[in-house]
């Protein structure tokens, strides 16, 4: 016995040598841990003007990009000092992706996304202060502090919010998009989600039926090379971008590091949607630089690993890229940023302030209609 | 006042509720072309045409959530299940979003979707095709769950359903889609959401069913009153919100009551039902509440084993007995 | 309103011309109404030498399609007397795909199906008998009657049975391949499900795992054309097989109304699920002669689409081969055929004076260890 | 006796099991190379390698259905949920296949599977990460619920769910992984299912619960004997099959009954045990049974809503108050 079961691997084994035990055989295979992480697709546009972004917009993007990683790493002080609890998944890294997206996209067209969701949220209508405020479970927060870190959302500005069941929100894009054709409106949605939801059912099942139905909707793999502490190859098989194949699917594979790369890409799929209502499978590989929520040893990845995507980082880029090419001094970025830092803690006093929801507020939001709940009486005596 | 099957009751609340709301659209397994599997949805892809009357693949998850997100954007999906035992693929989208998505986003978003479809046993189709779901989804917050047990009923509550902004299940029954009953023509004919109707009244005990039990304890009571027993019968119609107002008042009057459901014994209608009633209705009750359920088992195939397991009229006139202290 | 909805169709419409609408633009797409059901990929073996297979498996083959359309034949007149009730999926065309693969498979080899079983039970184990009695829920039942028509099983012969959920089997298919890897025996799984059972979710989700876990599984979707009443290319898009793509799995497409073919392919598949662990994804095309189920009305095909799959019905086919190529005397065949008829009238005869189940077989089989009811007193007061 | 916390209470059981049985392995999210979303595998990797101790993708639907296929062919799978509420994506395993086979084939096979992971709220995660599924599950025929409250039940208890040839919900908390127990060391130390455990003697009323709200009652019972109330503490660990006997047995004793839930109210465990005692010991009620529920509403992030919303101990001493009719 103890022998025979050396021989058999069931899922592929991971990036520490001294746990691998031997791949051998049948649960060999693709091997190199980077594969799937660093793996990114060229860039496909070399400036912003191949790109087709005005300066302004840079300035716009630049803005964003760093609101929403300064928003982060605040919130993530503040989530070490206690202020508030549950999970707290970080986007950073990752930003390039909402940022260029958001862009590419009309205001009206519909973004609905996973628990990672602050960079979402921050780009399409969450203001800082109602994120930070929500974080800290306030009734200013956007959703009334009843969401929290992963319900970030700003329906009126279509962005339909963040969703904590891995995959359960792929059919509801569906959904909004089936709506979006129902009454011909012309919008377009966007639904994004992780490496991770790839494998939930949900997602082949949604696939089928807006390829069948012709829905106008782009669904989106943010692959950020983990689902938790699992390495995609450890959890999905072939590269992810042609899972489209199996329903004759449009699809793409994006660099997602690359502003410049996801506004061009999105923006043309987003025309072709928008033209012939048929959906797409787009991969968009990226990176998180934190661990998955805030208790993540991360002992699935090398230092190493990390720092080949932090060289990178589309944040330094967008600013070298500003510097270099003087579309912005070195002091209106630095006025930016400093507008930027007192904004994020102007959230935090926000937030801070802002009173906890009333009581009754356990009883609100609930229905759109006229409210029941059963045996009320008894929780009130 | 028109004489209609329940499917056909159903049918016209439906088309009523699409022709008077451009939003109103139905989805669901073999719902356009084959007219539905139980012929609920006949006609109407004739009326409505393909892009409002909708045949799915089988894939009830993906389709429940398309239903979530298309009531989420302004629609107002009537999305059918074969069964609710199918429903249990899709129980992610209806528990899991359905039923908390506007709480989780602090109300910026509503969810006017109806799910609808038979519940329950429908004869010899084994374990996996004939359970109660009406309780299971009553426990989660959020959710209103119909389950009516005549022709009038149906048609007045999947109006009620469709206008509703909210999710509703809305649960039929196979073994009665043919049964036939007077429905009320008035026009725009809207049964409210959570008001039980007293289906009989009767001094000497109060019964509480839903559904097809409705039928079983009406058959019951044929038997009691031949022996001076009469039973008042309460339908409550709607699970949740339950309507206990109605029913306290009866057991005030009665004190005694059996309940009478369709679902295995744990947890269920009656077991919340005969809670309740034992709190709010202590001091009325001459015996304990007793419960009519299915038994703790799967369904079987046999017909004779499956006559057994239904629950039948001769249980509820034993319980009724039970609690009347007689036979 | 109205001029606009006449533009928007979602799921691609049926055959009958007269309900179809104009299908134009974005719900155009395919449209040939036979598509799917007829198109049949060529038979790969020609002769019956040529697929390896012998006089005398020859014989038992004819005996057992045979068997399956005598049996089914016989069913459908007791249902319609009213012998029994519930669903009665008959498997009547098919039969080719059941008895191709089993001569295909080693006898320990595991085999699971959906509801449409009758044919697959009768080849792998369940007595005529048995079965007949199962139909008509008798405690001599090959599931002692509690199962009846959808749940038809063989356990000991590594039939595990009928399942009604559609798709639900699918991932215990993989789990039973999976204890054969664990337990290193050699034993080949395979899982058929119905072309309607390839939207489901779990689909997705096993083929996910056993690809990455490399679980030595045969997927095979019995392709028959319809999903109740909905043609193939209205449910699913693309070509079944080629949902394998997505997941870089080895995928084969068979002629399922051709004996030979299903033999030979199906061998050389589970001769590579052997050596090498790796699962298929398989679709055979076949056809049901009979509607979904005995209420079917059936209007979603046509007369000349039924007709023109009975031309090259499979038991015709092979009793004309044997008689053509002296494989078998008319005599022997006549002799067989009486032989069946005989056994499966004995069945009716068995089915009927069997008994039900006592009453307490209520309460059996439930548990494999110590039985629990709850509230069972209540039950037998 | 060592001390254990519950995580490292359930591990020992598994791992005892695991040495024992070669055909016990373990799959779930996270369970081998990261130890554990929550750490109650650690280790085992190490020890059992890769065969017996498998991550899996983010699949419920799928690998449950692996482990219920595995269980029928001959293997003792645990299958682990990263929590329960994410198993409502596999309930068609659960409730459809693993429940319902081996009735529905006549007992041609078994089933012996343990599903297992994090039960109800874990604190500030919102409406989708804080659900008590007990009661859900214990609905169904043929399934076994389990929800100990304490390390050394934890660790008796995983041993039989692991050794039951049945289907098993076994269900943890993510709040208590870390508290910390006397655990018996005996060997091989087995807890039988289906057995409730008096926690506490007292007088004066019952009150029954599980899980978390074991360490809830306990704190209510510790302020209610200041003023002389000395509450008997009953934790059925097992949720079906349910010891109604030990809880009638008590329930005769002092009269009077609280039931303490972790669910919304409808349908839940507090539902069948009020209803129960209400049938079985009517004449001996001094006061009807009351419950401690959440409320009918969603879990809230918001940390001031989440405490108004999760049942504390001032409502069980209020429930205590009512069945004895003081303060
Ligand atoms: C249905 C479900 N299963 C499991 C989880 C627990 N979980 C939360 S996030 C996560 C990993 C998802 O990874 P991925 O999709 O790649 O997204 P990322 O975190 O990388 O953005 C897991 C397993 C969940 N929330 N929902
Ligand atoms: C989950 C689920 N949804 C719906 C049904 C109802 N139903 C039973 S069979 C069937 C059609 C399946 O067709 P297919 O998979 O092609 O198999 P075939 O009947 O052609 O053998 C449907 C919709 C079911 N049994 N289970
Ligand atoms: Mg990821
Ligand atoms: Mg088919």
């Amino acid at each position: 016995m103890a022998t025979k079961h050396k021989d058999i691997i069931f899922a592929p084994v991971g990036i520490d040598p001294t746990k691998n035990g031997k791949a051998t055989g049948a649960a060999s295979g693709k091997q190199s841990p980077l594969e799937k992480s660093v793996d990114l697709p060229a860039p496909t546009a070399a400036n912003h003007k191949e790109a087709g972004l005005s300066k302004a917009q840079l300035h716009t993007m630049y803005e964003q990009i760093y609101l929403q990683r300064r928003f982060e790493e605040r919130a993530m002080q503040m989530y070490q000092k206690g202020k508030f609890g549950g999970f707290l998944h970080l986007y950073i890294g990752q930003e390039a992706v909402s940022t260029g997206t958001v862009h590419a996209l009309n205001d009206d067209d519909d973004i609905i996304t996973a628990y990672r969701d602050h960079g979402w949220g921050l780009v399409r209508g969450v203001t800082p202060n109602e994120g930070m405020a929500e974080l800290f479970g306030k009734a200013t927060g956007c959703s009334k502090g009843k969401g929290g870190s992963m319900h970030f959302a700003s329906v009126e500005n279509h962005f339909w919010g963040g969703y904590g069941i891995v995959g359960g929100h792929i059919p509801i894009g569906g959904g909004i998009a089936f709506a979006n054709k129902y009454q011909q409106n012309g919008r377009v949605t966007t639904c994004f989600f992780g490496d991770g939801a790839v494998d939930q059912g949900a997602l082949h099942e949604t696939l089928n039926i807006c390829q069948l139905w012709k829905l106008p909707c782009i669904f989106v793999v943010e692959n950020n090379g983990y689902s938790m502490g699992t390495a995609a190859r450890r959890h999905t098989v072939n590269e992810i971008h042609e899972r489209a194949k199996g329903y004759g699917m449009k699809s793409a594979i994006i660099n997602g590091m690359d502003l410049f790369s996801v506004y061009k890409e999105m923006k043309a799929i987003a025309d072709d949607v928008r033209k012939t209502s048929e959906p797409w499978f787009v991969e968009i590989r990226t990176y998180r630089y934190r661990g998955h929520s805030m208790s993540d040893p991360q002992k699935y990845r090398t230092k190493e690993e990390l720092a080949e995507y932090q060289k990178i980082d589309p944040l330094e880029k967008l600013r070298g890229y500003l510097l270099e090419n003087k579309l912005m001094t070195e002091k209106a970025v630095k006025d930016l940023e400093a507008k930027i830092d007192q904004q994020v803690l102007d959230a935090i006093d926000f937030a801070e302030e802002s009173p906890f929801p009333e009581n009754e507020a356990l009883f609100e939001d609930m229905y759109a209609g006229e409210p029941y709940f059963h045996d009320k009486g008894n929780f009130e005596s | 006042m028109a004489t209609l099957q329940f499917r056909e009751a159903i049918l016209a609340g439906i088309d009523e509720e699409m022709a008077r709301d451009e939003r109103v659209f139905i989805m669901g397994e073999e719902v356009a072309e084959y007219n539905g599997a139980y012929k609920v949805t006949e006609g109407l892809l004739e009326k409505y045409g393909f892009k409002r009357v909708i045949d799915t693949p089988i894939s009830e998850l993906g389709f429940a959530g398309i239903g979530v997100g298309a009531a989420m954007n302004g629609l107002r999906p009537i999305v059918e299940f074969m069964t609710f035992n199918f429903a249990v693929l899709a129980a992610d989208q209806i528990i899991n979003h359905a039923s908390k998505a506007r709480y989780m986003l602090g109300g910026q978003l509503s969810c006017p979707v109806v799910f609808r479809g038979p519940n329950a046993s429908a004869g010899q189709l084994g374990a996996t095709h004939s359970v109660a779901y009406d309780s299971m989804y009553a426990h989660f917050p959020g959710l209103t769950v119909i389950y009516p047990s005549e022709p009038d009923d149906a048609k007045g509550l999947i109006k009620s359903a469709i206008r509703s902004e909210d999710p509703v299940l809305f649960m039929e029954s196979e073994q009665m889609y043919g049964m036939k009953g007077e429905v009320s023509d008035a026009e725009d004919y809207i049964i409210p959401i959570g008001k039980a109707k007293v289906k009989r009244q009767g001094d000497d005990v109060t019964v509480v069913a839903t559904g097809k039990m409705v039928h079983v304890v009406k058959q019951a009571a044929v038997e009691l009153a031949k022996n001076g027993v009469e039973v008042e019968l309460i339908d409550p119609m709607t699970i949740k919100p339950l309507d206990m107002e109605t029913i306290l008042t009866s057991v005030k009057k009665t004190n005694r009551c059996v309940v009478v459901d369709e679902a295995h014994p744990f947890g269920g209608v009656a077991a919340e039902v005969g809670f309740l009633i034992q709190r709010e209705a202590f001091d009325y009750l001459d015996a304990p509440v007793q419960r009519v359920t299915l038994p703790d088992v799967n369904a079987p195939f046999s017909k004779k084993l499956f006559d057994l397991w239904f629950p039948d009229a001769k249980q509820v006139v034993e319980a009724v007995n039970a609690v009347t202290y007689r036979g």
